[in-house]
């Protein structure tokens, strides 16, 4: 197991190089030098920057050296001092802000991982079997809606009800008072309070998806013999389920988080975009739109980490929970 | 190279056939299974010789080579074609092969899988004379009629698809594919081991029919005991990737040399209750093709293994004669056994 | 013929299945009786309806599928202070599928082993769980009681090292070895009759002999009755007592072992064992096929079942009079108009 | 059943069984009829909009829909809608509408209107539904806040929205035949390449990283060019998925005994190919292509909407959604989520039609 785990563990490596390349040459991609805009901008806000400055940045990036160079200054940067470069707009490393926002993007993820699994999961089960009844149709066709109905369309469908019937704007993750206020139990019950909502509208989506993941694979596991078999020994029918066809759908079904996560993360960005929540999302709209690279290619890099390793947590997960990984 | 005998028309030369075994992520080979380790043995025209064998043990595999549906690792398959030329087929390249796909055939085991299910009986029978350019148009509906007819087939048939045919008639189907390009070889591979008993039985005369009408040489590969003694002239037995013994039927269901066949021959279940008798129940399990034991890869489950048994491999050799052909078995003790056979 | 030591009787059992497509009747007229200790053989072709009569036997047909008609009628013995010889008939067909009675017969009274032991076990627990759990779900034990004698089983049916492979996963055996675990767990609750449905088909035969032979022994030892459904003659012909053929869903002939290969009544029996290649009869001629083939199950037959394949059909009657089962006075029954008194 | 009743079925070819299996689905007949007809509005687009998509009226800023009648208060038969009043809310200082039935606006069919090119070919100027006076209003579908007709916008953006997921699989499809055959037919390292690949894309949160890629989209390419690059990004995710459907068939095709029966008749690698296997997963692709594209569709509404896909002159569903992105416009002017049904509907009857081709994909399972 744990020589899985380390094999698992060294496999993600190489993905991590691809996904930092990947988030690097987005910061690279648009036009012009980051040091001559940065000037410009500074000299915009009548900030009488000199070609010194320009100067230092230039050396501080590298930015008169190949992109190879850039690039492993860059990853240095990160690895060795936590510093994801300095964002265009606030004039700030991108470290001194965006933590909050991911944890909040995170926070968010989670509990709608947390939500999809809990209706999935029995929804599920009740499907496969209860193959064919009304309650059985009646989830499929939601189902379906929900797969079709992006969470953001959901979001403004439900945001002007409110507006409309209770007269609320809604949007953002925090009451007024607690805005700017430091973290305290009142504001995490002020989060609570505002944060089931959104969480909702991302985990119709996936729950759509996993309900059906799970009642094809319950039905698989329902026609194998060992399900007779645990019949033919005279186990209550709800425990032969249980214990054995249950049991086995969980492995395809815990797969899923690998995907289920980036799923989530994408979803959280444009959802939050709508609702005006304080994540990764507005934040990374704005950053692309004011192409303030390094901010953005940030975000990107630490929202793809977290969900890779997401995916190797689930992986564990799996080989844990079935031997035939485990013991390969 | 040796020149084949004029009675021989196929013979296998030390035929390897090893298989790696690829693991992780870099699919490096960390050991090699041996499905068929070094066998030899010849074919005679217009015979049918039986290869028996338990799951794995490799028969399947040496068909497939002689067929060169797989490169063998190492060894001879020398061939005397209709023009009386000897090639070796091990050798060839694939793109030279094409000439002898017409004179070796295979017969399929799963008459479901082996026919494609959106072709027609003439698209599937017609395929090999097609792709020889022996036949096409209306030429090639008359030769399929023909070969239809011959396997007991309605012609009227051809336009259907297979999903149409029991699994008996699919087979005939798959039967009329292999002779289609009047082969001289037809592998056999497990013909009749998927289908029911009583068609079994339709299937096993049309092959012996079909065999005296067309002067076929067979190689007729099954783990059914009881079939291969019914259509085999002789009968090779294999053991994890090797022939352990090969005679001629009678000799060897009456009179076998090898503990293995012995022991093959006293598990199979008799048809008739008055034959019961003490079963010789093999300990333990089939060696592992990727890691066999030293010496004879018998000799765990062996009673009669001596010493010499764990660490000396037998050759197969000649150990008797039945008028002309030659009994051969791979073990020590063959000589002094006197082993149980299957009597009538 | 009703006495004490009858076991379980089956009596015009019937079942179909309602698909989309028509109503497939699996199994339409079984009758048979299988005595305490006793060895009963059912023997046809792939789709005779063996299985599933088996299946019917503990009620573990799945829809669409149903039992229709017919009585089950199992003699269970009531073991008041271990020695009491209290009869009590139930009729298994009567019960709910799922219900607690039902239940309390699988595994406990009635276990069943499969054809394939790979996929008959659980792939995600091991061995030695599946066995303790029929053991713990039938007998008031503790886990250390229900494990040891799980072990214990295991080295009954012939494991090495039993107390490591109680916590192997069925897919770090093979299946020769699967097919013993199999064996263990259906009789770890010592039942008084075990069904072995095609329990070698499989396997090689070595290891079919091997597992024959154990079946055989623990036969002998545990004083069970076994019922061995099988498409393969020889087998039967090894190891069982009665035996009775099958066609399309339908007893066809019941006879005791000797008398069926001696004498086949039933001309399909008959045309069956003229089909078969026999180990040792050294090409006595060419084999005798039996025409045609089973029909699809959509399309039954009119009248007798076999009809369309049977060489002594007597056009106007067979293809059209449905015949009954007739009991013979030396204990056998064959369903076939030629034999009619 | 006799022998001759039964030959339809035994001489039946694959696409007959698929299509009689695929039947069985009425809900799947039902979404692959509504899909025909969204993609015939998509072809027909001059003809079925009465307006110019980008022709504005100052005069109607978020005027509300208008019902199409066919009789009027006196019975008489003719389509026409009703007129608008509109007044100046002193509060908001915002010009409303109320629908004035005093005013009968007449429309016509076949009306002559703005002229176009049907397909950039074929000159016209008959537009299906208009009113008679092209200087009336006529929102059937309400107006936008440039007084612009929804309900034309909402059809031409039908042509761009369909076809990016049309184009985008396409794309996606080369991709993935190639690559999934590729891995599938060779195996060994270079499947195992393949295969990582497709891993570390399916494991990067998609949305992000194409924000990042189209925000990287030179601001001044032509509409067109945007189109293309956007289907391109979005076809370089996409493509995995196919893939993975490609090399599973590839891989349990090659394993298959006809396909070996086929190489012992001396067939050709190539005739193998195209002759043996292709035809058996054919019907699987066009199922996988069936269920990509709502994906593709709504990555595309996903991205226009945050304004990092298409933008105006260009218009698409997500276009128009970019429309309704704050509160206070839809509560306003509800009638700007209507795209959004647009999405739903498309999106779920692609669905439904994939799910149903999936079923029907493989006629002989047993």
């Amino acid at each position: 197991m744990l020589q899985y785990i380390l094999r698992r563990a060294l496999l993600m490596i190489p993905t991590l190089i691809v996904t930092s390349l990947v988030a690097y040459i987005i910061i690279e991609l648009p036009p012009g030098d980051f040091a001559t805009s940065y000037v410009a901008n500074l000299a915009a806000q009548g900030d009488m920057a000199s070609q010194e400055t320009a100067r230092v940045i230039r050396e501080q990036y590298g930015l008169d050296q190949p992109a190879t160079v850039r690039y492993l200054k860059w990853m240095q940067g990160i690895l060795t001092q936590g510093n994801f470069g300095i964002a265009f707009e606030l004039r700030q490393p991108v470290s001194s802000f965006i933590w909050e926002r991911v944890w909040l993007t995170l926070a968010l993820s989670l509990g709608s991982i947390l939500i999809t699994w809990a209706l999935a999961f029995p929804i599920g089960i009740y499907s496969a079997v209860k193959q064919y009844s009304i309650g059985d149709y009646f989830f499929t066709f939601l189902g379906f809606i929900g797969i079709a109905v992006p969470g953001f369309l959901l979001a403004l469908v439900l945001m002007y009800v409110q507006f409309k019937y209770l007269g609320q704007t809604s949007g953002g993750l925090f009451s007024s008072e607690f805005l700017t206020a430091p973290w305290s139990w009142d504001k995490v019950l002020d989060l609570l309070q505002h944060i089931w909502l959104p969480v909702i509208i991302l985990a119709v989506g996936g729950t759509a998806e996993l309900i059906r993941i799970m009642r094809a694979n319950l039905l698989d596991e329902l026609r194998k013999p060992y399900v007779i078999t645990a019949r033919a020994k005279g186990l209550p029918e709800w425990r032969v389920l249980l214990k054995y066809p249950v049991r086995l759908a969980l492995n395809p079904f815990v797969s899923t988080i690998g995907w289920t996560l980036p799923f989530l993360v994408s979803g959280s960005i444009i959802l939050s975009v709508v609702m005006n929540l304080p994540t990764t999302g507005p934040m990374l709209l704005r950053a692309l739109q004011v192409q303030d690279m390094y901010l953005a290619g940030a975000l990107i890099l630490i929202l793809s980490v977290l969900t890779i390793i997401g995916t190797l947590l689930s992986d564990i997960l799996l080989a844990w929970l079935d031997p035939r990984i485990r013991y390969q | 190279m040796q020149t084949l005998t004029p009675e021989v028309m196929l013979e296998v030369n030390n035929l390897k056939m090893h298989f790696p075994i690829r693991k992780g992520f870099r699919q490096r080979v960390v050991g090699h299974v041996k499905a068929v380790d070094d066998v030899s043995f010849a074919v005679r025209r217009g015979e049918t010789l039986g290869l028996v064998g338990e799951s794995g043990c490799g028969k399947t595999t040496i068909g497939r080579c002689i067929m060169r549906a797989y490169d063998p690792t190492a060894g001879a398959i020398l061939y005397c074609n209709a023009k009386n030329e000897q090639v070796d087929l091990a050798a060839l390249k694939s793109s030279d092969l094409k000439p002898y796909r017409r004179e070796l055939r295979m017969i399929f085991q799963d008459p479901y899988s082996s026919l494609n299910p959106r072709m027609t009986v003439l698209d599937i029978v017609g395929e090999p004379l097609k792709v020889h350019g022996v036949a096409r148009g209306a030429e090639l509906e008359d030769r399929v009629a023909n070969l239809l007819k011959r396997v007991g087939l309605r012609p009227e048939y051809m336009r259907r698809y297979p999903h149409a045919f029991s699994g008996g008639q699919r087979q005939r189907i798959g039967i009329a594919r292999a002779l289609a390009l009047d082969p001289r070889i037809v592998v056999a591979d497990e013909a009749v081991s998927a289908l029911d008993v009583s068609v079994q039985a339709q299937i096993l005369n049309l092959l012996e029919d079909l065999q005296a009408e067309l002067n076929l040489t067979y190689l007729f590969i099954s783990h059914d005991l009881s079939v291969v003694e019914y259509v085999a002239d002789r009968v090779a037995v294999m053991y994890v990737g090797k022939i352990v013994e090969l005679a001629e039927t009678t000799a060897l269901f009456a009179q076998p040399k090898h503990p293995y066949t012995e022991a093959l021959l006293s598990a199979v279940p008799k048809p008739d209750p008055t034959m019961r008798s003490k079963r010789i129940v093999l300990e333990g399990d089939v060696a592992d093709p990727a890691n066999p034991p030293r010496g004879c890869y018998f000799h765990p489950r062996c009673r009669y293994a001596e010493d010499r048994c764990k660490t000396e491999t037998p050759a197969l050799r000649a150990v008797g004669q039945v008028g002309n052909l030659s009994h051969f078995a791979a073990c020590h003790r063959a000589e002094e056994l006197n082993l149980r056979g299957v009597v009538s | 013929m009703k006495d004490e030591s009858t076991l379980l009787e089956v009596k015009n059992l019937k079942t179909h299945f309602f698909l989309d497509e028509g109503t497939v009747k699996a199994v339409e007229g079984a009758d048979l009786t299988i005595r305490r200790g006793g060895t009963l053989g059912v023997v046809g072709e792939s789709g005779c309806g063996k299985s599933v009569m088996s299946y019917s036997i503990l009620q573990l047909v799945e829809s669409p599928g149903r039992i229709v008609a017919g009585q089950i009628l199992f003699h269970r013995q009531l073991k008041c202070n271990g020695q009491s010889q209290m009869m009590d008939v139930i009729d298994l067909a009567a019960l709910a599928p799922n219900s607690r009675a039902m239940r309390d017969i699988r595994g406990e009274e009635i276990a069943m082993i499969f054809q394939e032991p790979m996929t008959s076990l659980s792939p995600v627990h091991t061995i030695g769980n599946q066995i303790e759990e029929v053991i713990t779900l039938h007998r008031r034990v503790d886990h250390a009681t229900a494990r040891r004698q799980a072990v214990d089983m295991l080295r009954r049916v012939g494991i090495p090292k039993p107390e490591e492979r109680v916590d192997a996963y069925p897919f770090q055996l093979s299946g020769g070895m699967r097919q013993r675990a199999m064996i263990a767990m259906a009789l770890a609750c010592h039942p008084s009759l075990l069904i072995a449905d095609e329990p070698t088909t499989a396997l090689d035969v070595t290891t079919q002999a091997q597992i024959l032979e154990l079946i055989q022994e623990l036969q002998r030892d545990l004083g069970m009755a076994v019922m061995l459904i099988t498409h393969n003659l020889g087998m039967v012909a090894e190891i069982c007592e009665e035996i009775v053929v099958m066609y399309l869903g339908e007893v066809v002939e019941r006879a005791d072992v000797f008398s069926l290969f001696r004498e086949p009544l039933h001309p399909y029996t008959r045309a069956l064992l003229r089909s078969i290649p026999r180990l040792g009869q050294i090409k006595q001629g060419r084999l005798d096929p039996i025409q045609g083939a089973v029909p699809d199950p959509y399309n039954r037959p009119v009248g007798c079942p076999f009809h369309p394949r049977c060489a002594q059909m007597m056009p106007g009657t067979c293809d059209r009079i449905h015949p009954e089962l007739i009991e013979r006075r030396d204990n056998r029954a064959v369903r076939c108009l030629l034999c009619e008194p | 059943m006799n022998t001759e009743k039964e030959t339809p079925v035994y001489v039946a070819p694959q696409w007959k069984l698929v299509w009689w299996k695929f039947r069985k689905h009425k809900l799947a007949l039902v979404s692959g009829i509504v899909i025909l007809l969204i993609y015939l509005v998509a072809l027909f687009v001059e003809i079925l909009a009465p307006f110019l998509p980008d022709q504005t009226n100052s005069k109607y800023l978020y005027a509300p829909p208008q019902s199409l009648h066919f009789v009027d208060e006196q019975g008489n038969w003719g389509l026409y809608v009703y007129g608008y009043t509109s007044k100046i809310d002193p509060v908001a200082l915002r010009r409303t509408f109320e629908i004035d039935s005093s005013v009968k606006i007449p429309v016509g069919l076949l009306v002559e209107g703005v002229p176009y090119k049907l397909f950039n070919l074929i000159p016209g100027n008959r537009h299906l539904l208009a009113p008679l006076d092209p200087d009336q209003p006529m929102y059937l579908l309400g107006a936008d806040r440039l007084g612009r007709d929804v309900l034309s916008r909402l059809i031409v953006g039908t042509r761009v929205s369909m076809s990016i997921g049309l184009v985008g699989v396409l794309l996606s499809l080369v991709l993935g035949i190639l690559l999934g055959g590729l891995s599938g037919y060779y195996g060994g390292n270079i499947d195992n390449l393949i295969q990582r690949v497709i891993e570390f894309l399916r494991s990067i949160p998609s949305i992000p990283l194409w924000m990042g890629l189209s925000a990287a989209l030179p601001l001044d390419w032509d509409p067109l060019r945007v189109y293309f690059a956007i289907t391109v990004i979005l076809s370089l995710i996409g493509w995995t998925g196919l893939a993975r459907v490609v090399r599973g068939r590839f891989l349990s095709l090659r394993e298959e005994d006809f396909v070996m029966a086929a190489r012992l008749d001396g067939a050709s690698e190539m005739r193998i190919i195209l002759g043996h296997m292709l035809p058996a997963f054919t019907s699987h692709i066009i199922a996988a292509i069936t269920l990509a594209i709502p994906g593709m569709i709504l990555s595309e509404t996903a991205l226009s909407f945050l304004g990092l896909g298409l933008r105006e002159p260009v218009v698409s569903w997500g276009v128009l959604l970019q429309n309704a992105q704050d509160i206070r416009s839809i509560a306003t002017a509800p009638w700007l989520l209507i795209p959004a049904l647009a999405v739903v509907v498309s999106v779920l009857a692609l669905n439904f039609l994939g799910d149903g081709l999936r079923d029907a994909a493989d006629p002989y399972a047993r």
